[in-house]
């Protein structure tokens, strides 16, 4: 029998389970297959705070959301295709993201009295006709594993824990994706438990056979490859593109990087990521909290290196102190704050961009750094590389944005050639004659960069107000305003050093979209949709938030409105409306999630509109 | 080029061109002073030596050391260190400190740095009382002390900063008095010669907010009575005439008397500092907590444990030989990667 | 008004209406368990009893316990239990912690809290990694030990928590395990009856991350070789037949056997949990930091000092008493003050 | 011989020595003395940063700025008409302020070779005529303090202490103030010490006497008292009033106050002050740090005390994460953050109001809350007070900025009468019935409070988001919507609790000044210039942060100008340029220093001149 393929330019799958389902693995593997079979993917895991939260609870539903089409991609995307639920928690939880007509993959076996009450179904909804505008395909998926894998020999509990994969193997039948790529990682991480990768393997095929047989869907799809700039491609998240974009920074300057950090969700895998490459000149310190964290790591500037540490909201709260030393010294320094949504404790593993006013004006006293943002997974690695440049260009601390949908999620990326990325020039001060330590380079405004163990610069800092050049405490009132003045100045002076604005859509018109981080790609989405109408949307977005890029004023002058959609309370706008004077107006969305391209490109068409 | 290279070092190379600026009669000077003439003598260079420090008046002390110098924000010396010390293994660090700052804002990053043995000099200033802010308690001021700030009297406990740092697993522990400035030197030098975290208690004196707290350790008249100088094999014996010593009574040491016929050097404790088992030093800690015995000077403890950075550059070093220098283009290319042409 | 007034409170009392988010098998499901049961049996009331808690698997406790109780953040709940106590003395004060948030972050607050000894009681739930991070390792992981963030071995010698709270003067000190809940009881029972500060850690399964961690003193085939079951004013005997015990060599501890003739019950140490001398509490402590040792467990140390928030009540009654309840009119009118007409 | 007496309006006296002179020791005589007889005054005391710097050095100047009239003042003088000068140092250091042909009092005993090189004096400015424009009285203070003691029986270094109060004769005669209360308080001082008191007093009449007896100076100066409103005054510093209206607050909320507080320059004295009113229900805690010092109040705030935390720049930086914390469990606290100059450790004995943006924007997350402002050493008293009114109706913390300057400037405070003083009413939640954690008011949406103690009303709260109403643990999207929106809300509804905003001036114009904090005074004072020139200038001084007053808006409107003066390097004016999109202007000045009216003055004419 020959399928019947159906072709699609775009499809967003979901996987949602309990937590102990193994949701996220039969994802990535999704994943990672579509965009090696030439797909663009964009990727949002979504999973409880708790480790392990009760089984069958709301609370402890975890979800994948996979996009992969034929174009280029900047989403999860708004809307599924296809959802997967294990248990009737997932369900509940996520059926409001399928499409009316959608598929519904359910497995039957845990829809029983116990997991419905757990899920807080009156009734169960495989048998109430709640679901008749879905597609509903209820498939015994824990029994059909069982049976496929009774040979294998492992014991129930075993056996159980492979049923993702057979659903997996469901959507790679209902997609058309290749087996191999998933078999072979199976085979590689379990090299060890030759038994369990075989169960997985067994499941994997169970579920794409129990297509095959059964025909259970009548038409399957394919999904042809993007048409992405050449090159050499992988699959990355954004925490792991922050952490090679450190490396690459280590080995372009010469110089060692040394990380200090406290592990904080959801930046912990910057350090897990760090901690392995020992031999890159790579220096982890897990300290004990982010105070000493970001200590250590300006104590390493100090001596020479490239000092980061990196961070969620509430360990950027403790480093405060910290950084106001380092815009005092003058010394180097990367904060990586992967943003979360809050205040406090807040919802840790949920993803928001709040920390933008904090990061710009959250310290004692006048003490401007630069801020810089990443707009997507990929682009994590461009930004820290670039942190890094400013760094030890202006010999400043520098805070990073990114976000939790951004350090989890994943796309391609396509890997830059080592001798193409631009060069980090360190060059230490080691001539004594005439040395001051606050001797400054006229153009940047930087001062000289002496280390211990170099004979004849020997000098002491501190964060009392030191005497311009000489670096001597200054208690002197005409000295504390030069110096205010320098460190203003010098950061002021990062901004001549951008390149120019890219402005995506017309350089004049009706809307001026302006935005930063991690929304970047819903609302690239949502404009092309715009464009495509005709409708006059034009839009910015900021890789570099302090400070702001000098054309940026030219820019806003040709447009009518601003509009400035964030998922904060409003927190660019503030920057933008005081520096411009422009009446922009806001778009916000605190809920933890990213913004969908859908209702931004709603919103786009209301203020044209209206 | 420094034009001193060929020349031994002198104090005077390790003296800076700053004003020293604490009040005429601070205990500091003369740390200080025994400080900058031990430099040159433990063979230390100018500019391989770091000397980082917190807030406080004796955090000011990097100012006046012609070496590298760091002054930080208050407690966080320690953190600093160890990021100079792990960077650059080679640099001699020393950690100048109060015990406002070490034990009170500082009090974890102190523990964490016991624990973790960086190769790293601390020389803790405990003049009891905070000096910079003019005078409030601190965690080592006597129970029932009044100051700006506990004018009833604090109703704290204090801690004992040997005891801590023991309780922290700490492998060098040791306590000089500001003013016995050989007994200090023999001390320092102990310390430097440490392989690990050295941590120095040094008694200082406060002239202006809590004079003469160290009088009975300092004034010829009361200072044999009242302390107990430890020497490494020797019995722990003190007194103005060597005429009292200590003695282990079960589990709980007691004064005896030399001279009374009862007791003879032989029954004595006799002092190992570099005894594996903590038992010993932690009973010479905890001497100074009762009035009824001398206080303890000298080295309490000095036993060998891997240093951080040694263990740090040996993961490096391990890292590089197994896996070889670091290839970027091969990290980037980790992983199932495609092609799109 | 609760329906309960006069009824005696049960177990089911003290059990909130939360669903508990534990992994299944954590070892916290256990030390809950106890906890709740023992309330009544300690007379414990919910409106007069706090938890405060951190930021960890084991912080999320107070949750559910239906009396007040307060999630803080990371590592300072020592800080916030202090408030309340000194706020409201009459309140029964508890804190649920772990190895990271009361050790890593909050070793600070920790020490602190051991010397000022307030009458609060600290349950550390030691799984010796950091659970709700997803597994790095954490101030007690065992040197060497392969995690998520020390891939090759971590290089950090690990504090002994019970001798981290010797060291700052704490006045109980105690160790449970997790899964023998008769004596996790007993020890429970002991530090809420001791007025002070009172620290207990106990031995707690992560099943996920660092799962068997503590089996050799859980299982019914090791435990008695390896644990030391501390009681007052016994012997300090160990092993499967109660054939081993702990002798003092000078200032070492050693363990013999009571078997092959050379020693019996009388040469072994007694234990003295009320010993004001901390020599014995010290030496305790660190058996388990030498592998050939049983680890000991049980009641430590519990001596008597003045709580924090007695002496503070004292001093604001004897305030009261010696100025009067103030009056603000006269309070601000002191000092000079002039008539405008 | 009777006194040649010139009767003036307005006096700038300022006493200058080595900080082991006692300089502010007299200079307080001389500010109390003036305002017991009935003058308006400022004082400005100005030491350093070290405890006792080396003698006769520069670094180790000590200054006692003290204003005095016949008129309500608000600052402590721009220029000085006498200054008395100890040493060289001292009067290098301060020579500048002093007026062309004002009074010069120097100690020529201090004038020695040693004492010009400590203070880098290339020649003896005594002798070289650089004082010509000065009217130069030299004395040998020293010498003549001896004199005058040596009957005492006391050794020459006791002697010496006593030379300052020798000058204070000299400053007594000159501007005719009486001797009695500074005798009265010597004596009182030195109870248990008579030989002391009797030396310092012997010194003080000395000096009084040498005056009379010299005729050194042929005319002295009288100045009225002022026509303040009736009432019963004292002398207050900016700290003092802080932990009055502390205790204040405690007595007529009827609930004790709660301090956790470290040591930090220049707040501490708040925590000296209040550790001495036990007996007033206030209870005092010296933590081991900031971060424990504001868990403690929070602490204390949830068993249902008023916690209260003290710091400046540094300290509060640490504390940022703990504030986020009571935002959202909304509990009450007072924080009060006396502002120094910084970056980092920066100048911790100068002032400057540079933490305005940190305390609005300065933490992780959109977490709004209150900010006030004390705009004068007695209004710490005002704001403080009000800081609490505000923390417990609308159960949040709230922020009190005062700094260096007003902390340790004083001025004569109209002592409120206790029964006059607004309520301050708290009632907890007792019910049990019906309660819920995070039920609210509907007018100021803030929360029950319920406390522990409390039969019924168990429940836990902590920094993970809360469902709305439950206050159970909620990782749902929609409820943390819903949450921030109350958050931010709630904190806005506060402004629809202020007062009129005052304006000073006409209520339309050319220039409106806008401006809060400590440089109240100096504006003032300037305005009042200007408008006794009839220039179009008009002055708001704020009081509220955040929320912004209402009317400020409609006020804003009338006028051509903004202009937005502060001790920092542009702070208020981000906030009212994204606010009102007016393109206020800035003036600022970074030194450690307050403004003086003159600079103040010269900038508004040149705005409506220009
Ligand atoms: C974050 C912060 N908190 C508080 C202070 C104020 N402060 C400076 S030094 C000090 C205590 C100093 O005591 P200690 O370390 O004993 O030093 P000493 O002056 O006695 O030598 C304090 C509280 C500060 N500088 N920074
Ligand atoms: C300021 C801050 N830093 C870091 C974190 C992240 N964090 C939460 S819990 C935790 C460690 C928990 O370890 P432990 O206290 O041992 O608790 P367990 O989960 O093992 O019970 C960390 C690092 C945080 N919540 N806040
Ligand atoms: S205040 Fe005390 S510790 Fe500080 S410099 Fe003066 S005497 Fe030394
Ligand atoms: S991760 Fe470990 S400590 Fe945390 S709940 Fe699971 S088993 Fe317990
Ligand atoms: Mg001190
Ligand atoms: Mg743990």
């Amino acid at each position: 029998m020959s399928k019947n393929v159906q072709t699609l330019d775009e499809v967003t799958v979901m996987f949602a389970g309990d937590s102990g389902d193994g949701m996220q693995l039969v994802g990535t593997e999704m994943a990672n297959t579509s965009a090696i079979v030439g797909n663009d993917i964009g990727t949002f895991p979504d999973f409880p705070a708790e480790i392990r939260a009760p089984q069958g609870t709301l609370a402890g539903v975890s979800g994948y959301q996979l996009h992969f089409g034929n174009y280029d991609l900047h989403t999860p995307g708004d809307e599924c295709d296809t959802l997967v639920a294990m248990n009737p928690a997932a369900l509940k939880t996520n059926l409001k993201k399928l499409k009316s007509n959608g598929i519904l993959i359910v497995d039957t076996a845990n829809f029983q009295a116990r997991d419905l009450l757990l899920a807080k179904y009156a009734s169960n909804p495989l048998e109430d006709y709640s679901l008749e505008k879905y597609q509903l395909f209820p498939v015994n998926i824990t029994g059909l594993t069982r049976e496929a894998l009774k040979e294998t020999g492992l014991d129930t509990k075993s056996i159980d824990k492979c049923k993702n994969f057979f659903s997996l193997g469901i959507i790679f039948w209902l997609y058309n994706r290749p087996l191999n790529y998933t078999i072979n990682i199976l085979e590689t991480k379990f090299a060890k438990k030759p038994q369990i990768a075989k169960a997985n393997i067994l499941a994997l095929k169970g579920g794409y056979a129990y297509c095959e047989a059964t025909e259970a869907f009548r038409v399957s799809f394919d999904v042809k490859p993007a048409k992405l700039t050449p090159g050499t491609y992988r699959s990355i998240t954004g925490n792991t593109a922050t952490a090679l974009g450190l490396v690459a920074a280590a080995v372009k300057s010469g110089k060692e990087v040394f990380l200090g950090s406290y592990p904080i969700t959801p930046a912990s895998e910057i350090l897990h990521e760090l901690s392995k490459f020992k031999n890159y000149g790579v220096k982890t310190f897990q300290a004990e909290d982010e105070i000493a964290a970001i200590c250590s790591a300006i104590g390493a500037s100090f001596a020479g290196k490239i000092g980061v540490t990196t961070t969620s909201g509430p360990g950027l709260a403790l480093k405060t102190e910290a950084v106001g030393l380092a815009i005092a010294t003058e010394l180097p320094l990367v904060v990586v704050d992967v943003q979360r949504a809050g205040p406090s404790t807040g919802l840790p593993t949920k993803t928001e961009q709040s920390d933008l006013l904090f990061a710009v004006y959250g310290r004692n006293a006048d003490s401007p750094l630069p801020v810089i943002a990443a707009s997507s997974p990929s682009d994590c690695f461009n930004a820290v590389y670039e942190a890094v440049q400013i760094a030890v260009k202006f010999m400043t601390p520098v805070i990073c944005l990114t976000d939790g949908y951004l350090a989890n999620g994943s796309e391609p990326w396509k890997i830059p050639k080592v001798e193409e990325l631009k060069p980090i020039e360190i060059n230490f001060r080691t001539e004594p004659e005439g040395f001051f330590p606050y001797q400054r380079n006229p153009e940047t405004l930087a001062r000289d960069w002496a280390i211990p163990g170099n004979p004849g610069t020997e000098h002491r800092i501190g964060g009392i107000e030191r005497e311009n050049i000489t670096g001597n405490i200054s208690y002197d009132s005409d000295n504390h305003q030069v110096m205010t003045n320098l460190r203003f100045e010098k950061i002021e002076k990062v901004a001549s050093f951008y390149p120019k604005t890219e402005i995506f859509g017309k350089e004049k018109g009706e809307l001026l979209v302006i935005s930063w981080g991690g929304t970047y790609g819903s609302i690239h989405t949502a404009m092309e949709k715009c464009l495509k109408k005709g409708l006059s949307v034009s839009h910015v977005h900021l890789r570099y938030i302090n400070p702001l890029p000098n054309d940026l004023a030219g820019i806003i002058k040709n447009f009518r409105q601003v509009l400035v959609p964030e998922l904060n309370n409003g927190q660019l706008i503030k920057v933008i409306r005081d520096k411009y004077l422009v009446d922009a107006k806001g778009f916000n969305k605190v809920k933890g999630l990213p913004f969908t391209s859908g209702e931004l490109e709603a919103k786009f068409i209301e203020m044209i509109g209206g | 080029m420094s034009a001193v290279e060929n020349k031994p070092l002198t104090k005077k190379d390790f003296e800076s061109d700053q004003d020293v600026r604490w009040c005429p009669g601070c205990g500091d000077y003369a740390i200080l002073s025994q400080v900058q003439k031990m430099m040159p003598v433990l063979g230390n260079t100018r500019e391989n030596t770091v000397f980082v420090s917190g807030i406080g008046c004796s955090s000011r002390f990097p100012y006046y050391l012609n070496t590298y110098g760091f002054h930080t924000i208050h407690g966080r010396a320690p953190a600093f260190a160890i990021g100079i010390k792990a960077a650059n293994p080679n640099l001699d660090v020393w950690i100048a400190t109060g015990d406002g700052d070490a034990l009170s804002i500082g009090g974890n990053h102190f523990i964490h740095l016991m624990r973790r043995n960086p190769n790293i000099k601390v020389l803790l200033f405990n003049n009891r009382i905070y000096g910079l802010t003019k005078g409030q308690y601190s965690p080592t001021s006597e129970h029932g002390k009044v100051t700006k700030s506990s004018p009833f009297g604090s109703i704290e406990e204090p801690f004992n900063p040997t005891s801590l740092a023991l309780g922290a697993n700490a492998s060098f522990v040791a306590r000089a008095v500001d003013r016995d400035t050989k007994h200090l030197s023999s001390v320092i030098e102990a310390a430097a010669k440490h392989k690990g975290t050295a941590f120095v208690e040094i008694y200082q004196n406060c002239i202006i907010f809590n004079d003469g707290a160290f009088t009975p350790y300092t004034e010829k008249e009361t200072k044999l009575e009242n302390c107990l100088y430890l020497e490494h094999g020797k019995p722990m014996v003190f007194g103005q005439n060597s005429d009292k010593g200590i003695k282990l009574d079960g589990t709980v040491p007691k004064v005896v008397s030399l001279t009374d016929g009862k007791n003879s050097l032989e029954d004595l404790i006799v002092h190992d500092q570099f005894s594996e088992d903590q038992t010993l030093a932690n009973l010479i800690t905890h001497l100074s907590d009762n009035k009824d015995f001398p206080v303890p000077v000298g080295v309490f403890r000095s036993i060998s444990r891997p240093c951080y950075e040694d263990q740090l550059v040996e993961q490096m070093e391990s890292a590089k030989a197994l896996k070889g220098t670091g290839d970027l283009q091969k990290l980037f290319n980790q992983g199932d990667t495609w092609e799109v042409k």
